[in-house]
Formats: structure tokens, C-alpha cells, sequence
């Protein structure tokens, strides 16, 4: 029998190899994909975004246990996908035009994926046309922009306006961050939420795609 | 890349000479504005507030810098600074356009230049095209639009009243970034000690050129890129503050490229590892501390005035403050700041090491960060760097030393950390280890990994 | 009034024991800050940016309250300040709304007390009710609608987390005011000799009964709207600095009256006349300069912190920086300037002294308002003031040795003038021959005049 | 004959009294009191504007200056009504709103009467309803609105706002001061000018009445 206790600590500890192997087996042992997801990788990915938040985790740390879920995922979504399991929601996520920042938005997509989402990184330097053929031709449900700059902040704004004239607004939420980025500004261009951190982003998409 | 061929010296030997205000290698620019002869002198530079940067908006931008420029000088006439450093660093639109940034270079020259006929302000300006290169990934560092914008805007330097050039050079920052959220130290060294290193030599070497036969000065670069987004990371507790203080030394072998190439200094305010460049190529060093917390937190508020020649705020946006616009904000409190060491200075070389000795302790013990910034700990790593040879090895053995000193300094508890920070600094030394000998064996190494995919060799000389 | 019976004394007679961070009658509050037993303690202010403050703006602004706080306790744990002083000055509608004032000083003060209980965060919050009684013309000093609203968030302040009670009072401003921008002395010496003074007897009684018993304590008052107009007018060139200068240390007498009424300090850290009242009262001082030019640009930047006990940045708003919000930014600003100066007294007394004297000697020279506060002048005015007995008295004696200090030091070259503010000095002293001897003869002369337009004697128990 | 020059010079000294009396002297000598204002006194107060700006003068010398000018503007105030000449222009001037500061706002009141404009001086804490009826009622041509907090700006727009509401925004133009306003936020709220001191807004308004 696979002692499902392993698999929570494997992700916790980033160990991505006893991830993978502690889940092979346990789908051999007849485990419901679904649960092994449910009830301890999402759990442990949980308790790395609190370890995080308390200040005991780094961002080095954070991400290998994010690198071990994403392993062990990789088997387990083939079998989630024939069972009819959608992936806990898909985010497209991206820095705005003209500008090239990318880390905290590599942090937010890492642990978004970390958190069961499906992400769509688009990058940096990310014009409005491309935010908008991801909600269209790809079906996410959020839409995550990042911008480092005071200069390229208003690209944030330009791109839901693109969103709205294009008339797919209410198919999806929106959320922004980065650092000169403000919960007022966000309210003022009409986002629906303003996230100062990685692990907040994922609460608030997780309130999306629930609520 | 032999980097010394007689048995190498520091440019300053003791604890005695290194002090606030004087260097080695002073330099006169602009109106008569000397760095590093014994006054310190305020360096202000300012950015605009948010606002999209096109055809539309340019005139209003132009009168932004405008009111900024005219706020800063007004204010250091009024304050009598002895001397005024302006600092204008391109956004990027500014350099993509190189015609955009050298407008607004001439719009600042002018109106320093009208405040030292009116009131007899000295001062000069910096330009500091911002780096663009990066602008695709991977980045292509010798050719092609971006680069050709830079360079056109290097050149115009000289014409459009620039008294000093400088960069933020971004080579290797394309390996670095990830480098630094996954705390691998190893691909670090390769991204300041090879690329980065590679590429100033290359990069240094026309903006030394372009200066050539002009009033220009080609002044300094800084590991911005590298070691303040280490920095940052550190304040937002993303990353272990060993990493980031590591990080902070192995950047000085890469910042020492551009002095060997010719440049003659100020260096680059936000270069924090500035007292590095300061004692082994003895030319004048700008840093930043508590007067740019506007722009960057930091634990080395104090520490980092200790042995400073110009003296900045980094940069802050043209917002309306209660008393008047932030960028006069940050000039008076420039003018304060450097207002004090120089007073100190004109006493008694005793009186100046006193308060350097007073902002050195209080930040040191804190904060690893810190610590490494502490002049005696300066000398000493300063020391073994020049022991070696190539930007690799002097890299390779920065971080050694950092980390040697830092363990040194937790043991006998001359600096608290907490433990897991004292986990992460052992888990670096051990990296450390590993690290070969021979730059091609690191290069072959990185050649062969997932590395690879995001930097071009052949844009670095190197050939595969 | 009689201010002393026995022959008087200073609290600070020595140059020697005139410093930063230790007073003869220190304060404990809160959760356990003490001020003025060694440690200069950083005292931070902020504002909301600009809003309209009604019903349905207040969830709003209370959480912008919520996040200046936060951000501020957290970088003060980050920073490890030993401790830290929070103030919170009402904006008009929150005193004339007393629930409304007391509602965003709890939430303050639970954020204080959370970031004690969870970080060890040692902390104290100062109440300042903004003084709304001049908000009619001429103003109701102790009836009416705006009396009352003052005094009911006077006696709110202990249930809601102050541990501090202070204010800004007004009495004598609807003189003052003009009087400034004539440049006439005379009544300026009225407004705060006479009317001023007899306020803050009034005003300060009833503060010092309603803290009678409670955890609260009473703590200092401020010239600002006199003084501090006049600073601000005089940085704007708009009335001559010898001007305003005169206008500081007349204030003196008239803040005595608080600490003579039962108020413990620390005083208001926008009296930069706080040095008289340290020497005279022993009371500790908040002080700002340098660290405050994002509330008011001044000539006297280094000069303030002399021999302060507190630090603060006077008032920040809440707008975002390039780093972070600008309360959190203030906040890292002070907590290094603090440990200047806290790592010198931690040496010796002598290493605190010479910064001291480096932070005098800054600014003493090139402004009469900096003279005024350099601690030997300091002495030297507080021993004179000391010798009368009544507060008018006192105020006509401090406007007279001011000029007289002033005169002397531009004769000696000790302090620069130009031309036109010499004038002026000497304008100022013929104006101050004329002053009469007798309180009564100077109201007498007020009430005939056009002056009495503007005030209602009755309110400052004057009977014609 | 009166010595034009020493009015010249009494208004720039700030000599009320002898402003007043070589003003009587040169009605008697038959001086047309347009050209007394026009030719003397107007240039005076430019001249002491000038040595303001300048730093050659304070705000006392500056005020002295306008008192005088002012006294003798009292004697030829009905001269020139007589004749038929009107003054320069008319200028509401108040503190907006939930503001009490009055400093700025009397000196800039001061300096526009030195300019030969007639002043209606609204105060402090003013509605908008005040500066509408000045525009219905006394007919100014320029509301100038003061405001010292940051906390009061907004009544600036609120104002504006009523302005136009009650139909008469194109009878007068704006001029908006005072420390925490900006030339953005003028242009923003829809004012006409923004002036950071005295006599510039003198200048300012004098440009409205011209234009
Ligand atoms: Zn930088
Ligand atoms: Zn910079
Ligand atoms: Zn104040």
C-alpha cells in the first residue's frame, strides 16, 4: 500500500522524485486520482503557501515543492482528464506592455500550477490581443497582469478596456499586481481584484473560479 | 582575460584612508563639480509619475522633467550645496528612441546650466541610458535594434550636455533572474563572473570609445540587475539574506570591468558593493541608503553613506508631497545629509572616521547585507579578489570569501542570524564546493543544461 | 499670571548635558517606550492622500489607516527599532465628529497592540485632535459646537488606545495670521504672549483634568501655526527668515504654559522651538527636520535634531513610492536616523556630543532660524526668558534676545545676512523698543485698534 | 502741478498717505484719473510684483505697497465710475469647502486689488453656492479658489461641477492655487488656470479679462 502520508511530505519538501514514485504507486494500489490531488497534494501546496506567509519557507523552497506537485500532476492529469476532472481553473497570466519584468510573475504562475491551476504563461511585454485570444481561444477564467513599472501601469488599463470593447468582460475576472500597483488603482481601472503577494493571488483565483 | 600582471594592490591599503568624501582617483566634471577631493556630493535623480510615454504625452513629459529639474535646482540654491549632481537615466521608450532621451538630456543640461549662470550652482549631469538589450529574450547583446538605439544614444551624450555617461548593464541577468528565486548560487557565478563580465568588456569598451576626445566622462555601471533584486527578494523575504549579502560581493569582479576598460568613475548610485570598487580601483564611488528608502528598502540605511563620494537618492517620481514635489523633497534631504559628512570632513580626518565608524555599527551587526558592507570587511575580501585573475575566478572567490566571513562573523556573534538563515548559509558553502576551477568547464557545464536555452553564446564571444 | 516664585532655574544648565535621547524628566508610555533615557525614539505621522472624508468615504478611509499602520509596524519589526512612537492628528471632520477620530485611534491602536503581542513591537500612540475652534471667525475659544466636539474626544482618548494626548492649539491665530504677512511684531507678540498664552492656560487645564487618572498622558502642545507659518512663509521668500526666526523663539513662553499646567511631553514634534522647552522644563522633545521635508522644507534640517528626544517625519500621505507606501518609507528613514544617533550615545557621552555638535554646526551658520536653535544660543535665551514672570513678559523678553543673538552673531560673522534681511532686523528691533511694559497697556491698545475685530476677548478671559 | 513721479514712487515705497495726497493734488491739476491708474499706479504694483518675484521685496513691502495703491484708488474709485471706467475686472475669491486657511488666499486677494481689480473677498470654508451667486449676482469675471489640505481638494471639483451644473460656466474662468494643487489637477477638474503664486495669479486673471 502507498502511505499517502509520503506523498503530502514529498511535495512539502520538494522532493519531486518521491512524488512521482509515491504516486505511481499509489494508482497502481487503485486510488481515485481525484483524492491523491484533493486530499494531499492541494493540502501540502497549502501548507507550503502558510510556511511561506509565516515566514519559515523561502521562495527557493516554495518552488521545488511546487516543481514536486507539477511531477507528480504530470501523471495524474492524463488519468483526472479521463475521468472528467477539470483542472481546478485555468489562469492566463502575463506582464503588461512594455514591460519586461518577469519574476514575481514566474512566482505567481509557479504557484498558481502549485495550486492545481492550469496556467497559461504569455510572458512578458504582453499586448491586450493576446490577453484576449487566450480567454477566447483557450477558455481561461482568469486573467493575471503584472506590471513593474509606473510607466507601463497604464498598459494595465488600456488592456481591460480592450477586454471590455471586445466584449468578452463578463467571461472572465481580473487581477493585477506588481509593485507600484495599488488596491485604489486596481478599483479605479475596474479589476476585480489586487493581489500584493504570490500566495494571496492564488486565494483570490481560487475565489473565482469558485464563487 | 589576465586581469593584473604585477603583484596586485588595493587602491586603498587601510582603514585610515577609506572614509567619505575622498578617493584615490578623484574626478572634476561638468561645471567644476569635484568627487572624492573631500566633499560629498548630492546626487538627485527623479522619474516621472505614471503616465504612458508616446507622441501624445511627450510634451507634457517634457514639462514634467521640466518642473522637476527646476524644483531640484531652486531648492539647492536655496540650501547652498557646494555642488549638485543630477542623475538622468532614460526610461526605456527614451532609449528605443534615442532622439526622445537626448531631448530630455539637453532640457536638464540647460536648466543646470541657467542655475549656474543665475546662481552660480555648480553641477553636472549624469546620463544613464537604460539598458534595452534585455528588451527580447533571449537578448541580443551586440546587434540589432536595441543595441543600435543604445549606442546612438551614447553617442549623442556629448552633444547634448551629458558630463558623465554610465549603465546599468543587464548581460547575464537572462540566467540570473531565475537564478536568484531558486537560490542557485552556482548559476549566479556563471551569469556575473562570465556573461556579465563578458559582456561589459565588450559593452565598456564603446562607451569608453564613444566618450573618447569629448567633455564626456564615461563614469560607472552597477550590478542593479543582479544584487539590488537580490536585495529586494531579501526585504520581501523571498530570499535568504546570505544569498542576497553573497550575491552583493560576487558582483564586484563584473562591476571592475568597467574601470579596467576606462571608465574613471562616480560609480553607479545603486551599486550598494560600490566600497569594493572604491578600495581596489580607487576611483570615487556614489551610493545610496536611508535617502533612497523612496525607491529601495534596505538594511544598509546607514552603513551604505559610510565611505561614499556622491551620495543619492536612486530615484523617486514627481508626486506632490505636503511641502512641495518629491524630487525637492529628496534634493534637501541630499543636501542635509552630505551637509553633515562634510562638516565632519572639515573638521578633522578624525571627526570624519568617527561618524563613518558611528553609520558603520549602526547597520553592521544586523543584517548580512550589512556586514559585508563594513569597510575593514570590505578590505579584506577587496583583498583576495585581486588575488586572482579572471572576472571567473575573482567571482568564484567573492562568494567564497562572503561566505567564509559571514560564517566567521555568526560564530564569534559579531552578527545575529536567525537559523534559517544559518541553514541557507550552509547549504551556499556547500554549493560553493563545487564550483570548477576553469571557467570553460562551467561554460560547458551550463552549455549542456536547460540553461542554455536562454542565453546565446556566440552574443557573449563565446564559442560553442 | 506669576510664573515662578523662587529665583529661577533651567532645567539643562550645561552645554555638557544638552543632547539628543536624555532629559532630566523622562517619560514611560505605552507599551513601555521611554523617552529621554537614552535612546531617541522615532516618531512617524501620515495622512490619507486626497479624498473627501463623509459616510460614504469612511470604510474607505479607514482601511487606508489600516494599511499605513500595517505598513509601518511591519518595517519597524523588520528594522528592529527598540521602539516606536505612533502619532495620529486628526483631520478636521474627525474632531468635529468625535466617534470618528476615537474609531481610527483604536484601530491604530489594536494594530500596535497586535504587532506587540506577536513581534514584541514596543510601542505608544499619541492622539492629536486637530483644534477645529477656529473654524468660525472670530473663533469660540471654550463654547460653541467646536469646543465641545474637542473636548469630547478629549475625554474619549483613554477608552480608544491613546496613550499620548496632544494638540496643535489655535488661540491667538486669528491675530497672528495677518500679522505675519505685515510683518508686524507687535501684535505678533500679542497673539502669543497674551492671547496664546492665556489659552493654553484654559485649554490645557481641561486636557490635564481629563487625563487625571487615566492611562493617558498629557503631553505637549506646539507653536505651529504661528511659528511653523512663519518658517513656511519664509522658505517661500515671502516674509524675511530674521522675521520668523524672532517669530520661534517667541513661541517659547507660550508653549510653557502646557508643561507649567500639568503636560509631561513629549512636546509636538512640529515645535521646533522644542529645545527651549527641554532646557527650560526638562520635559523631553520631539523633534523633525531633515527627515520632515516631505511636510515642510526648512533651513534647518540637521540643526533639529540636536538634542532631541523623539524623531518625526511631521506627516507623510499615503501615496505609493517607487519602494512602498510613503508612512512605511518615513518609517525606515527615521529608524536610521534614530540609530545614528543611538549608536553614538550607546558609546560615550562624548562620541554623542561631537555628532551633536557636527549636526549644529551644519546648519547654525547660514540662517538665523538655525542659529536660534543651536543649544548654546539656546542656553543663553532660556536664562533670560526665565528671569519674567509672566508668559507676556517672557515672550517680549524672547522676541528681544532673539534679535539681540541675531544682531550680534551678523556682526561677529558667525551667522551670513544678506542686505535685505539685515534691514529687517534692524526694523524689527526699533518695532520691539516701543513694546510696553504692561500686559494691560498692550491689550488696551489691541482693543482700540482694528485688531479687536478679529478676536472675542471674553474667550481669553480678557474684561474690557 | 502734483510730481506724477512721486505717485509713481509712493505707491512703490507703500507711502499711503502721500500716495493719497499727490492723487487729491493731480485731480485738482485736472489729471484724467484714467491716466493716474493707467500710467502711475498700475506700473507701480507691476513694479513691486517684479521686485517680489525677484527677491527684492517681501510680502510686507508688497502689501504696504497695495494699501497704498488701494487708498488711492479710494479717491479715484468714483472718478472713474463717473467717467464711465469700469475696474480692470472683478474677481471672486474664497477657501474652498472645509478649508480654513486663509493666508494664501488674502494675499493673493491683496495683490489682484494692486492689480486694479476689484476684489470680492468670499473668505474662508466657502460653498459653492457663494461663488455661484458672486458670478449671478455681482457679475465677476474670474473665480479664484484657494485650498491648503489635501483633504479639502476635492471640493475644488465639487465646485466646479456646480458651476457648470448651474449654467454659467462660460460667463467666468477658474483659477485654482494652493499648496497640494497641481497644474494636472487644475487640468483634470477642468479649471481654466493654476497659479503656484501671487502674482502670477495676478498676471493669470489679468490674461482672462484681456483675452
Ligand atoms: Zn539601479
Ligand atoms: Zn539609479
Ligand atoms: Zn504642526
Amino acid at each position: 500500500m502507498a502511505d499517502m502520508q509520503q506523498l503530502y511530505d514529498a511535495v512539502l519538501n520538494g522532493d519531486a522524485n518521491l512524488a512521482r514514485s509515491v504516486t505511481e504507486k499509489a494508482i497502481e494500489d487503485g486510488f481515485p486520482p481525484k483524492d491523491l490531488l484533493d486530499s494531499y497534494m492541494i493540502p501540502a501546496m497549502d501548507e507550503v503557501g502558510r510556511l511561506f506567509e509565516e515566514d519559515e519557507y523561502f521562495v527557493p523552497e516554495l518552488l521545488i515543492s511546487a516543481r514536486a506537485m507539477k511531477s507528480a500532476l504530470e501523471i495524474l492529469r492524463p488519468l483526472l482528464a479521463e475521468g472528467g476532472v477539470e483542472p481546478v481553473g485555468k489562469v492566463a497570466i502575463g506582464t503588461v506592455k512594455g514591460d519586461l519584468h518577469d519574476i514575481g510573475k514566474n512566482l505567481v504562475a509557479a504557484m498558481l500550477e502549485g495550486g492545481g491551476f492550469e496556467v497559461i504563461d504569455l510572458g512578458v511585454d504582453v499586448g491586450p490581443e493576446k490577453f484576449i485570444a487566450a480567454v477566447k481561444e483557450k477558455g481561461v477564467q482568469v486573467v493575471a497582469m503584472s506590471a513593474l513599472l509606473t510607466t507601463t501601469m497604464p498598459s494595465m488599463k488600456t488592456t481591460l478596456q480592450e477586454i471590455q470593447a471586445a466584449g468578452i468582460r463578463d467571461q472572465v475576472k481580473v487581477m493585477v499586481g506588481g509593485a507600484p500597483v495599488t488596491e485604489r488603482y486596481a478599483s479605479e481601472i475596474g479589476a476585480d481584484a489586487y493581489s500584493d503577494n504570490a500566495s494571496a493571488a492564488v486565494t483570490i483565483a481560487r475565489s473565482f473560479v469558485n464563487g | 582575460m589576465p586581469v593584473a600582471a604585477n603583484p596586485p594592490n588595493l587602491a586603498i591599503t587601510t582603514l585610515e584612508d577609506f572614509r567619505f568624501g575622498l578617493c584615490p582617483k578623484p574626478v572634476v566634471c561638468g561645471r567644476g563639480v569635484e568627487i572624492g577631493t573631500g566633499n560629498v556630493v548630492p546626487e538627485v535623480n527623479f522619474t516621472l509619475s505614471p503616465i504612458d510615454i508616446n507622441e501624445s504625452t511627450w510634451s507634457e513629459i517634457r514639462s514634467e522633467y521640466q518642473e522637476m529639474i527646476e524644483g531640484v535646482c531652486e531648492r539647492a540654491v536655496d540650501l547652498e550645496v557646494p555642488a549638485l549632481l543630477v542623475e538622468f537615466e532614460t526610461l526605456p521608450p527614451m532609449t528605443v528612441r534615442p532622439e526622445w532621451g537626448a531631448q530630455i538630456t539637453q532640457l536638464l543640461a540647460d536648466t543646470l546650466e541657467k542655475h549656474f549662470q543665475k546662481h552660480g550652482l555648480i553641477s553636472a549631469l549624469r546620463l544613464t541610458p537604460n539598458d534595452t538589450r534585455d528588451h527580447i529574450r533571449p537578448p541580443l547583446m551586440r546587434r540589432g535594434e536595441y543595441w543600435d538605439g543604445m549606442l546612438d544614444l551614447f553617442q549623442r551624450a556629448p552633444d547634448c550636455g551629458a558630463d558623465l555617461l554610465a549603465i546599468e548593464s543587464t548581460g547575464g541577468k537572462e540566467v540570473c533572474d531565475e537564478a536568484l528565486m531558486t537560490g542557485d548560487l552556482r548559476t549566479v557565478v556563471f551569469a556575473l563572473g562570465v556573461l556579465a563580465a563578458r559582456d561589459m568588456e565588450f559593452l565598456w569598451g564603446e562607451i569608453v570609445r564613444t566618450c573618447h576626445g569629448t567633455k564626456t566622462i564615461p563614469s560607472g555601471d552597477t550590478a542593479c540587475g543582479f544584487a539590488n533584486t537580490a536585495m529586494v527578494l531579501a526585504e520581501q523575504k523571498m530570499i535568504p539574506k546570505v544569498f542576497a549579502a553573497i550575491v552583493r560581493v560576487a558582483s564586484v569582479p563584473r562591476d571592475l570591468v568597467a574601470y579596467r576598460m576606462g571608465a574613471k568613475g562616480p560609480s553607479k548610485d545603486c551599486a550598494y558593493e560600490g566600497p569594493y570598487v572604491k578600495a581596489i580601483a580607487g576611483v570615487p564611488i556614489s551610493m545610496e541608503g536611508r535617502t533612497s528608502a523612496c525607491a529601495h528598502l534596505s538594511h544598509v540605511g546607514n552603513i551604505a553613506q559610510a565611505v561614499c563620494d556622491c551620495w543619492s537618492n536612486e530615484s523617486v517620481q514627481n508626486l506632490r508631497l505636503l511641502s512641495a514635489n518629491a524630487p525637492t523633497v529628496s534634493m534637501e534631504q541630499l543636501a542635509y545629509d552630505c551637509r553633515l559628512m562634510n562638516v565632519a570632513n572639515s573638521h578633522s580626518s578624525e571627526d570624519a572616521r568617527r561618524l563613518r565608524n558611528l553609520l558603520v555599527e549602526s547597520d553592521a551587526r544586523s543584517d548580512p547585507q550589512a556586514y559585508v558592507l563594513d569597510p575593514a570587511v570590505v578590505l579584506k575580501i577587496s583583498k583576495k579578489i585581486i588575488q586572482e585573475e579572471s572576472p571567473y575566478l575573482q567571482t568564484r572567490t567573492a562568494a567564497h570569501a562572503a561566505i567564509e566571513v559571514l560564517k566567521e562573523a555568526t560564530d564569534s556573534e559579531e552578527l545575529r542570524l536567525s537559523t534559517r538563515e544559518k541553514k541557507w548559509l550552509d547549504r551556499l558553502e556547500k554549493e560553493m564546493e563545487s564550483l570548477p576551477e576553469s571557467e570553460e568547464e562551467l561554460i560547458e557545464e551550463m552549455l549542456s543544461s536547460d540553461i542554455a536555452k536562454k542565453f546565446i553564446p556566440g552574443e557573449y564571444g563565446i564559442t560553442a
